[in-house]
C-alpha cells in the first residue's frame, strides 16, 4: 500500500513551475512592445495616480467618506496586468481597487461618483469606495473582507470553464492576505479543478503596519504555490512591462490549457493604509518610504519611454494635461450628482 | 398522488431542475460517488457527470465562496452542506458575499444560489453536530431561509429555491429524510415566503417549522381528544415570513404556542412572538408561550438529550397553560 | 471622579487586569506596534512585551482558536477583533469551541477567555464593515455578552470580564471610543448580569444598549419637555440577561420600547420584547416597540446610511405611539 | 526595494527540513529499541484493536449511539506517536480518537463508559464518541468539526511555551483535514512564532469517501510544510517503530528548539468512515481493503517481534488475553454505570 502510494506520490511530488524573475531590463521590453500600448500603460498609470491625489484631496475635504485605500505607488501591477485581458475576462480584488476599476475602462465619473456616494456612481453610492463594481466590465469588485474575494475570483473561473466562456479571471490581494484560510482553500480548489484563475499577490511589504516578515512564515510569498502543485511567478512590481509579461504568460497558461498560477509582485505602498492612516506611522519610517520612492513606477516607465525615444516631455505632459481633464470632468460630474433617493434604501437587498 | 420520502422529494426536486437547466450544478463534500452522505443526491453523478456534480475537498468556506463567485457569473449552484454546522466556517461567504453582493453592487451582481442540508440534532451526534441555527440565518437581509416539514413542501420549495434567483438557505432535517407523505407528481412550485395551515382548530395557534411540525400535528392530536382543537400552522419559508397567515389564525384562536427545535435566547421564535404582540396585541388572552430545545450545548448521552429537545408533552403543557386549563 | 474617554478606560483595564494577573495576555491584529486599529492598546506593548501583546496575521479563524487552546491551557486571552465583522471567520471556534469545550467536556475543560472589539456601524464603512450581530453571540449557550455604553461600564465590566472564567464576547463601539465619562479610580468591577437604570422615569421605559443608550437618553432628554419621563434601561450585559430589572421597569411604567442597532429580524430586542411579552403581559399598556437598523446591508451613501441608524427622532415617534399620544 | 526584498527571501526561502523516509526495516529497529518498549507498544494495539472491536459489537447492539468512528487499521500511528510524549505533553485528535486517548492512558472504563454515555464516562456522558477529554493525562478531546483540534493545538502549544512548562503537544488528524483553512492558518502561526507542536496528518487514504487524489492537488502531503518553512517528515503509518522513531525527532525538535513538524504517516481505514459507513462502499473496493489489511501493523509488529526474538507465541496470546479482559472489565463497568442525572443537563454551561 505503502508503494502504491508512493507511485501516486512520484507522480505528484510538488513540482514548482517557477518562472524565473525575468531579466530583460524595462528598456529591453519597451522595445520590443507595440508604441500605442506603451503609450496607453502610461496614459492609465498617470491616469490613476492624478485620480488618486484628487481623491485624497476631496477625503480631507469630506466630499468622500468611509474607508478610501489608495493605489499610489503600486499603479504598475494592476495596470500591467489588465492590459493583457480580453473583454470576456474577469477581475475581483480588495478593497484597494480603485486602479484596477480604472485599468479596466470603468467609467473614471462614474467611480469618482462611487466614492462620494452618489446615486451615478458605478454602484449606485451604495458600495462606495472598497465596493466598486461594473459587470458589463467583468468588473466584479471591490471586497471588504481580506480574502473574501479570492474563492469568489475562484468561482468565477469555474463558471468561464463550465459555461464554455473562455474567459480568465484575475483576482488581485495583498500579500497580508495570503495567510488566510480562503487563499488556501481557493488555491487548492483552483489547482485541483484546473480553473482559469490568476492569483496576484501584490506585496506592498505591509499588512496596515505590519510588515510580511511578522505575518508569514515564509516571505517568498510565490513559493506558497507549491503546496497546491500550482505554476508560480515573481516579478518586480514596480516594472509595469515586468508584470505585463509575466501575466500574459499566465493568461496565456489560463485560456489556453485552464491552469491557475499565483504570481506575487514586489511592490511598495507609498500613502498610508487607508485615509485614516498616517503615511508612515510607527511601523516605517519616512526615510523608507522615501527610498522606495524613488521606485516609483510611473517615474520609472517615464524615463525608459524617453530613453527607448517612444515619448518627448512634452508628449509626457500631454498626457498628464489630458488625465487631469478626465479627473476634473469626474469630480466634475460627481459634484452635479444627485445622492440616492430616499427610496433607494430597500431596493436591491432582493431581486425578483 | 404517490407517496415517497422527503428524501426522495428533495432529490426529484434537484433532479428535475438540473434537467430544465444546465446552469444549476451540485457541489459538496460526498454528494458525488458517494452518493451524499444522507444519500439526497443519489444517482445524480451517473445522469449529470462530473461537471454537474462536484465532490468537493473539505473547505466550506472555499466552496461555499466558490459557488458565490459562479452564481454571480451565470450559474445557478446549489450547494450541499453535509450539516448546517460545518456552515459555520462558510458563514463570512454567506453573510458578507451571497447576502450583500446584490445591494453593494447596486444591483448589478444577483447571487441566485442554494445551499441546502440537514439542520438541527439527529440522534446523540453530540455538542458540534446537533445545532439548529435558522434564527442567525434569518437576522440576515438578503438572504432568504426555507424550513419544509413535508415531502411535498420539500419538493415544491426546493424547486421554487432553485429558481429564485436570491441566496436561499435551505434548511432539511436528517430526522426528516425518512419520513413519508403525498407528493404531486412533476411540476408543482411552492411559493416561497407563504405559510400553511397544516392542522385547523380554533382554541389555540401552535406556530412549528421542520420537524417540529410533527411533534404540533401529534400534540393537537392529542389534544383533541380532550375537546382542544389547536390550529397547527407552519411558515414553511422562515425569511421572508407570513406574517399575515400567523396573525390571522391568533387573531381567531386568541392564543399561541410557538415551537422550535433551536436554542431558546434569540431563536426564530422570539421573533414569532414578538411580530404577533405587535399585530395581535388585542386579541390575545394569554401570554405567548414557546417550547424550544434546551439551553444548553447539546449532551450526547440520550436521557439528556431526549429532556433537549421539545416532545408532545412539553406543546400540550404550553397549550394547556395558554388556555389557562391548569 | 477622573473623566476620561471610553477608549481609556478600556485601555486601563487590559492594562490593570495584565498588571494583576501574568496569565492575561493580548492578541489581534495590530494590536501591538500599530498601538491597536482604534488604539485601545496603546502603550500596552511597551510595558508588557511581545511575548503578551501579539500582534496577529490575518487568521481570524486561527489566532481565536489558537486563544482557546490557550486558554483550556491556562492562559487566560484577550483577543482582539478588529471589528467585529471579521469574527465571522472565527465563529466556528468560538461557537464549537469556546462555548461548547466545558460542556463537552464534562466541566473539565474552562475556556476563560475574551474575544472584544468594536461591533456595529461606524461612518459610511458600507456593508460589510458595519454589522450589529450581537443577538448570533446572544443565541449561543457558553457565551457572556457584554455591551458596554458609557467609560465607567466599559472599565468595569472588561475587568470582570477577563476574570471571569466562561468565554465573553465584549462588544465596544467605534462610535463610543471617544466619548467620555466619570470612571473611578482602581478597582471597580461591574458584576456580568446587572442592567442599570440609566436615567429614572415612570411613564414608559425604553431599553437600549451599547451607543443607542446615548440616543436613548436623548430622546428621554426632550420626551421631559413634553412632560414624559422616559425610565432608560441598559441591560448592559446581553447574555445573561438581568430580566428582573427590565420587567421591574415594564410593570411601572407599563410600556415599552426597545431600541437597538442592529438588524430587526430575530433581533435582541425580539427576545427581550418576548421576555416582557412572557412576564408583563398583564402590565402592558400597549404593544412593545423595536425601534432597529433598518432590514438592509448597510448602504455607504451618507443619507442612506444616516437613515439606517436608529435616531432620537424615531425613539420619540415609539414613545408617542406606546403613550397613544399620536 | 526589490534588493531589499530578495535579500530577505534569500533568508529566508522556503528551506525544506525533509526527513527522509527512514531507511531500516521494523526488525532492525525492534533490535534497537528497549524490549519492555516493545511489549508496551503491542500490548496497547492490541488493547485499542480489541476495544474497538467490541464497540464496533456494542454499537449494533445500540449499547452506543450517534456518531463513532474507529481507528482499526491505524493504530501504529497514534500508539508509534503517544508513545514519545511525557506527562507534562499534550494531546488533541479529531472525533476518530478513541486509540489515542487509550495509548495516552485514559482509563479504558471510563473511555467506554463515556461510549454508552454514561456519568462515570471521561466526559460524563456528555461528550461521547467524539469527544473524549481526560485533563489529567493532557488528553484534550475529541473534536468533531474537521480541523478544529489544529488551531486549538496550535494554542495549547502556545501556552506551553508562555508559561515555560517545556512541553510538547501532538495534534491528529486526517488527511482530508489538510485542505481545510485552519490548517493552513494554525502551521503559519506555529512556524511564525515557533510554537513546540507537531501536526500528525494520518493520511488514510480517504476523506469519507473521497481519495485524497480528488481532494488535495498535492498528494505528497507532508510537502504542504513547505508554505510554512515547516520542518516535515513522511512515515510508513503501519509500522510503529518507524512512527516512534519520527516523531521522536520531531518531539526532540519541539522540545529543544521549540520548533514545530508536519508529519505525514501513510496509514489505511480497515473499517467504514464510521459505524454508519459499509467498510468498502462505492468508494473502494472488498480487494483493496483486503490488500491493506495484509500490511496490519499489529499483524506487521507481530511478525517482527516474533523474528527478532522478543516474543513467542504464546507471549502474544497472553498479552491478547490480558486485553480482551481489560476490555470486558471495561464493558461491565459501563453496563453498571449509571446514566447521567438530569440534574447534569444544565450543569458546566457556564462555570463559576
Ligand atoms: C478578515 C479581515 N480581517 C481584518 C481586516 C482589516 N484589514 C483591512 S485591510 C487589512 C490589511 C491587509 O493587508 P494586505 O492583505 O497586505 O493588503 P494591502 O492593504 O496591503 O493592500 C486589514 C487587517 C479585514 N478587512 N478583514
Ligand atoms: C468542517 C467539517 N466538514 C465536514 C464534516 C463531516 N466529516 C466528518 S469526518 C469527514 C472526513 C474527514 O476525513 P479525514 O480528515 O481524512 O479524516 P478521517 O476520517 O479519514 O480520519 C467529514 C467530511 C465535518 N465533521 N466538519
Ligand atoms: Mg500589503
Ligand atoms: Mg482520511
Amino acid at each position: 500500500m505503502d508503494s502504491s502510494n508512493s507511485a501516486v506520490s512520484a507522480a505528484n511530488a510538488a513540482e514548482d513551475h517557477f518562472a524565473e524573475p525575468a531579466r530583460p531590463t524595462q528598456e529591453d521590453r519597451a522595445r520590443l512592445t507595440d508604441p500605442a500600448v506603451l503609450k496607453n500603460l502610461l496614459e492609465q498609470m498617470l491616469l490613476v495616480r492624478r485620480f488618486e491625489e484628487r481623491a485624497a484631496e476631496l477625503y480631507t475635504l469630506g466630499k468622500i467618506g468611509g474607508f478610501c485605500h489608495l493605489y499610489i505607488g503600486q499603479e504598475a501591477v494592476g495596470i500591467g496586468a489588465i492590459s493583457t485581458l480580453r473583454p470576456e475576462d474577469s477581475i475581483l480584488v480588495s478593497y484597494r481597487e480603485h486602479g484596477h476599476a480604472l485599468a479596466r475602462g470603468v467609467d473614471p465619473g462614474e467611480v469618482m461618483a462611487e466614492l462620494y456616494g452618489k446615486q451615478s456612481g458605478v454602484s449606485e453610492g451604495k458600495g462606495g469606495s472598497m465596493h466598486l463594481f461594473d459587470k458589463t466590465k467583468g468588473f466584479l469588485g471591490g471586497h471588504g473582507i481580506v480574502g473574501g474575494q479570492i474563492p469568489l475570483a475562484t468561482g468565477v473561473a469555474f463558471a468561464s470553464k463550465y459555461l464554455k466562456q473562455n474567459g480568465v479571471t484575475l483576482c488581485f490581494f495583498g500579500e497580508a492576505a495570503v495567510n488566510i484560510g480562503s487563499f488556501h482553500e481557493s488555491l487548492n480548489l483552483a489547482a485541483l479543478w484546473k480553473l482559469p484563475v490568476i492569483y496576484i499577490c501584490e506585496n506592498n511589504r505591509f499588512g496596515m503596519g505590519t510588515p510580511v516578515e511578522r505575518s508569514s512564515a515564509l516571505y517568498d510569498l510565490s513559493q506558497k504555490a507549491l503546496g497546491y502543485n500550482m505554476a508560480r511567478a515573481q516579478v518586480d512590481g514596480m516594472d509595469v512591462l515586468a508584470v505585463r509579461d509575466v501575466v500574459m504568460e499566465a493568461v496565456e497558461r489560463a485560456r489556453k490549457e485552464s491552469l491557475p498560477t499565483l504570481i506575487e509582485a514586489r511592490t511598495y505602498r507609498f500613502m498610508g493604509h487607508s485615509m485614516s492612516d498616517p503615511v508612515h506611522g510607527h511601523y516605517r519610517t519616512k526615510g523608507e518610504v522615501d527610498e522606495h520612492k524613488r521606485h516609483d513606477p510611473i517615474k520609472l516607465f517615464t524615463a525608459t519611454l524617453e530613453s527607448v525615444g517612444q515619448l518627448t516631455q512634452e508628449d509626457v505632459e500631454e498626457i498628464d494635461r489630458k488625465v487631469r481633464e478626465v479627473v476634473e470632468d469626474a469630480v466634475a460630474f460627481s459634484e452635479r450628482s444627485d445622492d440616492p433617493h430616499p427610496s433607494q434604501l430597500h431596493a436591491d437587498v432582493y431581486t425578483e | 398522488m404517490p407517496i415517497i420520502t422527503y428524501r426522495e422529494a428533495l432529490n426529484q426536486a434537484m433532479r428535475e431542475e438540473m434537467r430544465r437547466d444546465d446552469r444549476v450544478f451540485l457541489m459538496g463534500e460526498e454528494v458525488g460517488y458517494y452518493q451524499g452522505a444522507y444519500k439526497i443526491s443519489k444517482g445524480l453523478l451517473d445522469e449529470f457527470g462530473p461537471q454537474r456534480v462536484l465532490d468537493t475537498p473539505i473547505t466550506e468556506l472555499g466552496f461555499t465562496g466558490l459557488g458565490v463567485g459562479a452564481a454571480m457569473a451565470g450559474l445557478r449552484p446549489i450547494v450541499e452542506m453535509m450539516t448546517f454546522n460545518f456552515s459555520l466556517l462558510a458563514i463570512d461567504q454567506i453573510v458578507n458575499s451571497a447576502a450583500k453582493l446584490l445591494y453593494m453592487s447596486g444591483g448589478q451582481c444577483k447571487v441566485p444560489m442554494v445551499i441546502r442540508g440537514p439542520g438541527g440534532a439527529g440522534h446523540q451526534l453530540g455538542a458540534q453536530h446537533s445545532q439548529a441555527l435558522e434564527s442567525w440565518f434569518c437576522h440576515v437581509p438578503g438572504l432568504k431561509v426555507v424550513t419544509p416539514a413535508t415531502p411535498a413542501d420539500a419538493k415544491g420549495l426546493l424547486k421554487s429555491s432553485v429558481r429564485d434567483n436570491n441566496t436561499v438557505i435551505f434548511i432539511e432535517s436528517e430526522v426528516l429524510y425518512g419520513t413519508k407523505g403525498e407528493v404531486p407528481e412533476g411540476e408543482n412550485l411552492i411559493p416561497i415566503g407563504v405559510a400553511e395551515i397544516k392542522r385547523p382548530g380554533k382554541h389555540v395557534t401552535i406556530i412549528a417549522h421542520s420537524k417540529m411540525v410533527l411533534v404540533a400535528l401529534d400534540a393537537a392530536q392529542q389534544l383533541e381528544k380532550e375537546g382542544i382543537e389547536a390550529e397547527v400552522v407552519d411558515p414553511r419559508t422562515l425569511r421572508p415570513l407570513d406574517t399575515v397567515t400567523l396573525i390571522d389564525s391568533v387573531k381567531r384562536t386568541n392564543r399561541a404556542v410557538i415551537v422550535e427545535e433551536g436554542w431558546p435566547f434569540c431563536g426564530v421564535g422570539a421573533q414569532i412572538a414578538d411580530t404577533i404582540q405587535l399585530h395581535a396585541f388585542d386579541y390575545l388572552d394569554a401570554p405567548i408561550l414557546r417550547v424550544t430545545g434546551a439551553d444548553v450545548p447539546m449532551p450526547y448521552a440520550k436521557n439528556l438529550e431526549h429532556m433537549c429537545l421539545p416532545d408532545k408533552e412539553r406543546v400540550m403543557d404550553a397549550v394547556h397553560q395558554v388556555l389557562y386549563r391548569k
